[in-house]
């Protein structure tokens, strides 16, 4: 509850900060507070359960340990995401505050998604999350490939808005209370009606394209390749997890019971999602390019906990979005630093800037899933609820076998990194042309501490799933 | 008694601390001091074999037992020597062959400078020693590791001259051959372990002994004997695997004297009057060691008939006589083949050293068409180097006849075709022993000037083994005097009876009838006697002539040519195969899979890539059909 | 067959037609003009299902508001059928209609299997849809919603500032 | 936050890790090197206390057991039987070995260098002494991925190609393995704390019905199989060791080559009996046209390095096979050969790197006659190339006796097949001994220098080794009792 | 009159919609037609809330008002999703004064 007024509410005076921030700088430090503000309370409320309003939701939203746990989950990665990659955000246009004040707003559609307990509550979370996006995606006014991708998300987006909203309308025709809450959409144990069976498809192609599963995934790479690359990076991480939230939430309470009767769709979904992010990863030469099919392939992974639904893939879904949120964080940050996107545009950077190097490393390491770093614990996760599920064995040998695709073209960039020589042309006073910007010590600090982050999640995980075990998970 | 059995691990121990000095001290040590070291310590085992051969002349066997070489839940190999009057007689064998080796060595290769002259003294000591452990085992374990060890010491010393790589090439040879011979070996150990959990001579045999105690059958004795077989062909040089032994002359001429001559060759021999009771169970073997040592015997003397090397030809005469030691394994005839043994020890030492020292006062010249005529240059080469030919012609009463005869008496007994063979065998011995004789002493010197100029008597250190060895040569075989001359006068037999017992019970043992005895001698030798005069007046004249060997002579000279058979069947066809997996199977195949792997996630992603075309219209078009795909598999399937 | 269904064949009848022609049609005016055509016929439906509220909310907002706001873009941009983007492969146009068709024919194919859409609804009367009731409703249960809707404008207010405004 | 005590196992694990942490710091390369050297020198006395206090379970570990993931039933459990003391001596044992060896060669940003094997050091200790299925795994990703910097950063011209292909592919087994691991996980009764567990005991304990076995198996198998290698799994191998710097080249074959062997033994044999049971015969076969396979294509080698290194396939082959006919004669010769096998092969790598250092080639085409001027490296090479043909009184002749022997009373076939690879061992041995050493010197090799001191004391002490384990292994046996005796209980 | 035939017909616009999105480039339409597809919605909704009603209308009045304001949040979305796309679609067309969705590949071509 805290979360989702006081990100509103500090998305409004954001909004109006616009007209009175002399310098450009301000709103990122008061970004900054209030979101920290934001988390503290969210905390508190985790905590204690008793959040500061107590509003009359007519149960329309459910708070619990899960709920509230991903919450801070995202508002921390934000934090992060702020921290690293502020003055990035100064530099795409002219209406900074009003940049954050969208950032708050999507916040609390995440916020929404995450707690949502009727179908409407979901319809708004979704749209709160996605229309402030589309703009976003647009901001670079003058590049066209911005203005495309815009266009293109925002088509696509609604498109997929009409098709919820036929699922939505199917569910309701189809159960008998003739209810939107999410708990008494499928009662009993036996065969969906199909009324409810279509609209559950409709709905669950239209998280599919909000999370980017495959086949329904096609605008990722080109939004997220047109798009701002700070935007993006917020867009691949913050944003794709509150899709996951909200999707695991939604099937879990809805249609937990015939879990048996859609899992396959997910099978199938996770796979195909699987085959084409990691697959198609391999060929791009373009690292923010890569990074936008890998976060597909990562939304594949992540699949498997709604296609596992169990406790381990809910806890396993809060490590893997962390993991992956700070990671891809840590990654784009440091991306957007560089001259050249390309991977040919890392060569030798352990050179120039070794500790960009080295964390970019661990980041990659991460996304790879190797020990010690938290991607790790979010793969063992899943594949653990995916085998406890005991079902569609294949499913879990593809995924890892795509996992270990992935360790190809995540290693291409530490090569590039570490082992190929540098190819900067030397600039005409004889000094080597620098790879990267604008690196500022603090930056470095927090790319360690992200880094150490990583790392400390990668061997106790626990630090963050014991928060589950506050209230009554 | 016991008091020698403390000592016993001197007697390889010695050779070893001579080894380590040698080795260790090559840089600084003069080569008086090498000299002296080297032979010194051969010299004191020698004594203490001695000791030992008293010792046991009673009939006892002794076992010292020293460590657990390996111990575990599956298997227990103790380090231990046993001493009984095989080991013994092949101890005095070594040692005292070995030790007169040494001196003549010291002159020999005074030449070489001194590091390398301990370096070779170094190797020798190293070589008495594995044979020594060879012997003095109590289990085929440790016998196996003599096996190789002498193994390793002849390839060193074959390559001993490492610069030359035709020498190295032989070196390999022997080593790798000797290989083949010891993997059946090592099986052969595999499968007595296998069956009977044990390696200790006298539980094995007496296991062996009563089979229905230790289930052995027929076919399991028969397989080990074979195999063991095998590791026999391998060291002592017997088809198929003899090609290494006339190559391996390329060593220093001491060498070939004690290691392809006097000892190592013989292990085989050793090893199988070892096991002779595993042998005398399996008769399907005795036959086929019977046929292969006669079928070897025959091969190398109609080989040695054309060789005009003066080592080739004393090689392939060794390889003969092996040949006629396994016959008489064959057949039965134990103590006759170890008896040959013996005294080949001596004459075929002696009739090495000899040529070593011809070869020295020829200046290396080893072509028997340039020689001629050194009788009177150097008296006592020529003395000793003729009663040696004498004794391996088989002259009474030299000690050549004595052991030759009681073999071919067993292979008469056995069967008369195996004693034809044989007999004719001995006649082509005595032709080319007596054609070497007469090209190399009598005749005139058919040798450069300044080899002529050059030619003299060896020095004390030469000559003195010479002597030794030519008396030993004479009288060496009076140990064995068969029962038709003098009742009892085979006291070897007597010495030996205790290693034979089981099997001499075992075997049937068929008299031949004195008269048969005497017929059969009198022939042997009237037959050897007769080529042997015919040699000799065939090459004691003899002209160096261009004439090419034609028709079956060339055959004879080219050694048959089984080096070029085993060439063509073995050795290319294994070369070209190696190269097909290296270039096809390992590249292409294996390599080219997973490689392909790599590719084809390349070739994909370059394709579905395609399919981000750009178009809303294309991603919506897909999206229906993922939707149309869901919907189907939810609603209709 | 009654008024009603008479009236129901000729609504269907039309809202179909308009949204074919939408499509179909040319010139992206007349595109709008036929959108609007349909948005009458469902508001038309709305009021035959008795929901008098959202009929009034349909056309205020959508025929109304919404619409408008098309029109004037399109002005604004003079389209016209000429100005109109070319579908070049024509393909794309028959795999579109299959496509869709088969959607409609999928789902329709799985709801014929069952018996529960044979169920009725209730025509003309019935009060829930007055707007008294939904009043109630709305700023009672639905209160919540309704506030938070209101971040919904507030980005898409700034959305439309930030995008259209000039670069300074 | 390690509960109570610290025990060796400990010091054996967080030592190196601290040293290389600590070596990344320090700045100058003189000071690395010694650094190094000197935690290389502390981890092995620490090893050699480990098997000097063998029968103090206090400080073996035993009743070690932090709980990490306590709500998954995983522990921080490690302990030392005798197979983890044997390697983690041996790996103990050769990195001051292979840092006296390549003493002189310098590496740019060495404290990297240094750093990152003592890191390999501390991952593989981890492997050979961790009790706990998932911290297994972790030790297990974790020796591997400095490794791959090192090849990757230091190695030869085709190196980025090379190691990268050897990392994909062994990430793919291990990853096939963690499946293994998580499902046999999930058939393991609760403990305290959770439903399964990942410790050791349970996974031993755990009964799981033939079907799942036979499946589980290969994917334990293949991880595995990469690791040792086995033919066909191996080719990533002869490619990583020519392209690796010599010191990670000694690090691979020497010890990391017995992560593999290691595996099968702790893990695959006592887990998965029927499946070993019905796939022993596939296995062996599979190892014994290794060993053929690999022999015949090392007599084309003219590269020392792919030359050994096939014939490290072929050794490999030999012991897998071993392991696999489950006899205790062969598990015996296991053990022991898993310890020569490293000694020698290390030997050998620090010759091979002692010439290329002074001719810069490693091709047998271009050497020969070195004998004359490096007459001590020449004894040193022959006496290792002769144990690494396993004769007797060196080391590898006892191991590849017993497993001969074992091999035997599994089947008299494959016995006399695989013998052949002894031949062959010795023709492409010997042929490499006379290519390289003996002839006459050419143009090249005649600039070539006798040895310097420290490296004769290196080789000597390797040499020292060959024969004391040769003459008397019997320490080596006692030492692994009681592991070769648990497995053997299981396969009665 | 029975609910299948509001179903059809809501499922006939809906594809309609689909077909539009599918097979037209200008971008206005496409957003036209989306709101078709928004609109099938709707009148899904208002159909099955008068069924609800009809079936259940005296125990469980609140089910088909629900669905009702659920139709008017949905209008709610859709003006603000059309204030903001109009938006996008204007400031594309200033760019590259063309309205096509593909304008970027008709330029790459």
């Amino acid at each position: 509850m805290n979360a989702i007024i006081l990100t509103a509410v500090w998305g409004i005076v954001m909004m109006f900060g616009g007209v009175f921030f002399k310098s450009k700088a301000t709103p990122k430090y008061w970004a900054i507070a209030g979101l920290a503000a934001i988390i503290i309370a969210n905390c508190l409320e985790l905590q204690t359960g008793e959040p500061f309003f107590a509003l009359d939701v007519k149960y329309m939203l459910s708070f619990n340990s899960f709920n509230l746990t991903f919450i801070t989950v995202t508002l921390a990665s934000t934090l992060l995401f702020f921290l690293l990659s502020g003055r990035d955000i100064e530099k795409v246009g002219a209406n900074v505050s009003e940049y954050f004040a969208l950032i708050f707003f999507v916040l609390c559609g995440v916020c929404l998604a995450a707690t949502f307990n009727t179908l409407l509550i979901l319809f708004l979370g979704i749209e709160i999350m996605s229309i402030p996006l589309y703009i976003l995606t647009g901001t670079d006014k003058r590049n066209l490939k911005s203005n495309e991708a815009s266009l293109k998300y925002f088509l696509m987006g609604a498109f997929s808005t009409g098709i919820m909203l036929m699922g939505i309308a199917f569910i309701y025709g189809g159960n008998s209370e003739g209810s939107f809450f999410i708990n008494n959409i499928v009662l009993g144990e036996g065969k969906m009606p199909v009324m409810i069976a279509i609209g559950m498809v409709f709905i669950m192609i239209a998280m599919s394209f909000k999370v980017s599963a495959a086949p329904f995934h096609f605008w990722t790479p080109d939004v997220y390749d047109g798009a701002p690359t700070v935007f993006t990076s917020f867009m691949a991480t913050i944003v794709k997890i509150g899709g996951f939230i909200a999707f695991i939430r939604l099937f879990e309470n809805s249609f937990g019971k015939v879990h048996g009767q859609w899992q396959m769709l997910i099978a199938i979904i996770a796979a195909a999602t699987l085959f084409i992010g990691n697959v198609t990863a391999v060929f791009q030469q373009s690292v923010k390019r890569m990074l936008a099919y890998s976060s597909i392939a990562q939304a594949g992974f992540m699949l498997l906990a709604i296609f596992a639904l169990n406790d381990t893939a809910k806890e396993g879904l809060i490590l893997y979005s962390a993991a992956y949120s700070l990671a891809t964080i840590g990654l784009f940050a440091i991306l957007i630093k560089m001259h050249d996107y390309t991977i040919e545009g890392f060569n030798g950077l352990a050179k120039q800037q070794p500790v960009l190097a080295v964390t970019a490393t661990i980041f990659l390491l991460s996304l790879t899933g190797i020990p010690l770093t938290a991607g790790f614990q979010g793969k063992f996760f899943m594949l653990m609820a995916a085998l406890k599920d005991g079902h569609q064995h294949w499913l879990v040998l593809f995924a890892v076998l795509c996992a270990a695709v992935s360790a190809y073209y995540y290693f291409k960039i530490i090569q590039a990194m570490f082992f190929k020589e540098g190819s900067q042309q030397i600039k005409a006073d004889g000094s080597v042309a620098a790879l990267a910007e604008d690196i500022t010590p603090a930056f470095k600090l927090l790319l360690i501490i992200t880094a150490l982050l990583i790392i400390i999640l990668g061997i106790f995980p626990s630090f963050l799933t014991e928060w589950l075990h506050y209230l009554n998970g | 008694m016991t008091n020698i059995v403390q000592i016993i691990w001197l007697i390889p121990f010695l050779p070893l601390i001579g080894f380590l000095i040698n080795g260790l001290g090559r840089n600084f040590l003069s080569k008086t001091a090498t000299g002296v070291i080297g032979s010194g310590v051969i010299l004191i085992s020698f004594l203490i074999s001695v000791l030992v051969f008293f010792s046991v002349k009673g009939g006892n066997t002794e076992v010292a037992h020293y460590f657990n070489f390996i111990n575990t839940g599956s298997l227990k190999v103790g380090f231990d020597f046993q001493i009984d009057q095989l080991s013994s007689l092949f101890l005095l064998i070594i040692t005292g062959v070995g030790f007169l080796i040494h001196v003549y060595s010291t002159s020999y290769m005074h030449e070489e400078e001194a590091k390398d002259f301990a370096k070779y003294f170094a190797y020798l000591n190293l070589f008495v020693f594995s044979m020594l452990l060879l012997v003095m085992g109590a289990n085929y374990i440790i016998m196996f590791i003599g096996w190789e060890g002498v193994g390793l010491c002849s390839y060193l010393l074959i390559g001993y001259w490492f610069k030359n790589n035709d020498y190295n090439n032989a070196a390999k040879k022997a080593f790798i051959m000797n290989r083949i011979g010891d993997l059946g070996f090592l099986l052969a150990v595999f499968w007595l372990l296998n069956k009977l959990g044990t390696t200790d001579y006298h539980q094995v045999f007496a296991l062996v002994a009563d089979t229905q105690k230790s289930q052995l059958t027929a076919f399991d004795i028969t397989g080990i004997t074979l195999l063991l077989f095998v590791g026999a062909t391998g060291k002592s040089a017997q088809i198929p695997l003899y090609t290494w032994l006339p190559d391996a002359m390329a060593g220093p001429t001491p060498v070939s004297a004690l290691i392809h001559a006097a000892t190592m060759v013989t292990a085989g021999i050793y090893m199988i009057a070892r096991s002779n009771i595993l042998f005398t169970m399996a008769p399907t073997t005795q036959g086929v060691i019977a046929v292969i040592g006669l079928a070897t015997a025959v091969l190398a003397a109609t080989i040695a008939l054309k060789q005009n090397d003066i080592k080739k030809v004393l090689a392939y005469s060794t390889v003969s006589q092996l040949g006629y030691m396994f016959l008489g394994l064959g057949v039965g005839a134990y103590t006759g083949a170890v008896f040959h043994v013996m005294t080949h020890a001596f004459f075929k030492a002696l009739l090495f050293l000899g040529a070593g020292s011809v070869i020295h006062a020829m200046g290396g010249e080893q072509d028997m068409r340039n020689m001629g005529g050194l009788k009177k240059y150097m008296s006592i080469t020529h003395i000793t180097f003729l009663l040696g030919c004498l004794a391996i012609a088989g002259m009474p009463p030299f000690s050549g006849f004595f052991s030759k005869d009681e073999i071919l008496a067993g292979a008469f007994a056995k069967n008369p075709v195996l004693w034809v063979v044989g007999v004719l065998t001995a006649f082509m011995t005595a032709f080319y022993m007596f054609r070497l004789y007469a090209m190399t002493f009598s005749g005139k010197f058919r040798g450069t000037h300044d080899q002529e100029h050059h030619l003299h008597e060896s020095p004390a250190a030469i000559t003195f083994p010479l002597i030794i060895l030519a008396i030993l040569a004479v009288i060496g075989g009076w140990i064995g005097i068969p029962e038709v001359f003098m009742h009892g006068g085979h006291r070897l037999e007597a010495f030996l009876e205790p290693i034979f017992a089981q099997s001499n019970v075992i075997a049937e043992k068929h008299e031949l009838p004195h008269s048969t005895e005497y017929i059969l001698m009198a022939i042997s030798v009237a037959g050897a006697l007769l080529t042997l005069l015919y040699a000799w007046n065939k090459f004691s004249k003899y002209e160096k002539s261009e004439e090419v060997e034609t028709g079956f002579g060339k055959v004879l000279a080219n050694k048959w040519y089984v080096d070029e058979l085993y060439d063509s069947i073995i050795v290319r066809p294994l070369r070209s195969l190696a190269a097909f997996f290296n270039n096809v199977v390992e590249k292409n195949i294996i390599d080219g899979f997973v490689n392909g792997v790599g590719k084809a996630v390349n070739y994909g992603s370059r394709q579905i890539r395609l399919l981000q075309s750009g178009q809303v219209g294309t991603y919506v078009l897909l999206m229906v059909f993922g939707m149309l795909v869901l919907f189907i598999i939810q609603l209709f399937l | 067959m009654s008024l009603l269904e008479i009236l129901f064949w000729f609504l269907s009848l039309l809202t179909l037609g308009g949204a074919a022609m939408v499509v179909a049609s040319k010139s992206p005016v007349h595109s709008i003009l036929y959108l609007i055509l349909t948005f009458f016929a469902i508001s038309g439906h709305y009021i035959l299902l008795n929901a008098q509220f959202l009929a009034i909310v349909n056309i205020i907002v959508y025929a109304g508001a919404i619409m408008v706001l098309f029109l004037f873009v399109v002005m604004l941009m003079n389209l016209n059928a000429e100005s109109e983007p070319p579908q070049k492969n024509r393909w794309m146009l028959y795999i579109g209609a299959i496509a869709g068709g088969s959607l409609l024919l999928v789902i329709v194919a799985a709801l014929k299997q069952t018996t529960t859409t044979t169920q009725l609804v209730q025509m003309n009367t019935g009060d829930v849809g007055l707007i008294k009731n939904l009043g109630m409703i709305l700023f009672t249960d639905y209160v919540f919603p309704f506030e938070i809707s209101s971040v919904l404008f507030l980005s898409a207010m700034i959305g439309a500032v930030v995008i259209s405004k000039k670069e300074a | 936050m390690f509960g109570n005590d610290i025990t060796i196992p400990h010091l054996l694990i967080f030592f190196p890790l601290l040293a290389g942490l600590i070596t990344f710091l320090i700045r100058n390369e003189a000071s690395v090197k010694a650094w190094s050297l000197v935690s290389a020198i502390i981890t092995l006395l620490i090893s050699l206390a480990s098997i000097y206090y063998r029968h103090n379970p206090e400080l073996s570990g035993l009743a070690f057991n932090y709980e990490w993931l306590k709500y998954i039933g995983a522990s921080f459990s490690v302990s030392l039987d005798g197979l983890g003391r044997l390697l983690t001596f041996l790996t103990a044992f050769s990195f001051p070995v292979i840092f006296l060896a390549t003493y002189r060669n310098s590496y740019k940003n060495a404290k990297a260098f240094y750093g990152l094997m003592l890191l390999s050091q501390a991952g593989l200790m981890g492997v050979f002494l961790s009790t706990d299925a998932l911290l297994f795994y972790f030790f297990w990703e974790l020796a591997l991925v400095p490794v791959y910097f090192l090849c990757s950063r230091w190695g030869g011209q085709k190196r980025i190609a090379a190691t990268f292909k050897f990392f994909i592919y062994t990430f793919t087994g291990s990853l096939l393995m963690l499946i293994g691991i998580i499902y046999v996980y999930l058939q393991t009764g609760a403990t305290s704390y959770s439903e399964h567990s990942f410790s050791m005991q349970a996974f031993h304990s755990v009964s799981l019905i033939p079907s799942q076995q036979n499946w589980l198996f290969w994917l334990f198998f293949v991880a595995f199989a990469v690791k040792m290698p086995i033919f066909p799994f191996h080719t990533w191998q002869p490619d990583t060791y020519e392209q690796s710097p010599a010191a990670v080249t000694m690090v691979l074959s020497g010890v990391m080559v017995k992560m593999g062997v290691f595996g099968v033994i702790r893990w695959l044999l006592p887990i998965f009996p029927a499946a070993v049971a019905t796939f022993d015969n596939v296995v062996i076969a599979l190892s014994v046209i290794g060993m053929i396979y690999a022999s015949l294509i090392a007599m084309r080698q003219d590269d020392l390095k792919r030359l050994v290194a096939y014939s490290s396939i072929a050794h490999i082959g030999l012991m897998s096979a071993a392991i696999f006919t489950t006899k205790q004669l062969a598990l015996e010769g296991v053990m022991i050969q898993m310890f020569s096998h490293g000694v020698n092969i290390i030997g050998m790598w620090i010759v091979i790197e002692l010439i290329e250092r002074q001719l810069g080639t490693r091709k047998i085409s271009e050497l020969g006659g070195l004998a004359h001027t490096a007459p001590v490296l020449t004894i040193m090479l022959v006496v290792i190339a002769f144990a690494n043909i396993a004769l007797p009184l060196t080391n590898a002749f006892v191991g590849e006796f017993m497993m001969f022997g074992g091999l035997f009373k599994y089947s008299m076939w494959y016995t006399g097949i695989a013998g052949l690879s002894i031949i062959l061992a010795a023709v492409y041995t010997l042929n490499m001994v006379q290519q390289v050493f003996y002839g006459s010197a050419n143009t090249l090799t005649s600039g070539m220098r006798e040895i310097s001191t420290n490296e004769k004391i290196i080789l000597g002490v390797i040499v020292i080794t060959i024969f004391a384990a040769g003459i008397y292994p019997q320490p080596f046996f006692d030492l692994t009792k009681d592991t070769v005796a648990e497995i053997i209980t299981r396969f009665k | 009159m029975p609910v299948y035939y509001y179903i059809f017909l809501a499922v006939a616009l809906f594809s309609i919609g689909v077909i539009g999105v599918l097979t037209r480039r200008n971008a206005i339409i496409v957003f036209m037609c989306v709101e078709l597809m928004l609109n099938a919605a709707n009148l899904l909704l208002v159909a099955f809330s008068k069924m609800h009603y009809q079936l259940s209308g005296a125990t469980n009045p609140h089910a088909a008002g629900d669905a009702q304001i659920f139709v008017f949040f949905i209008m709610i979305v859709a003006a603000a999703e059309v204030s903001v796309g109009l938006a996008i679609i204007v400031m594309m067309y200033r760019n590259t004064h063309s309205v096509d969705v593909n304008f970027l590949n008709r330029l790459k071509n």
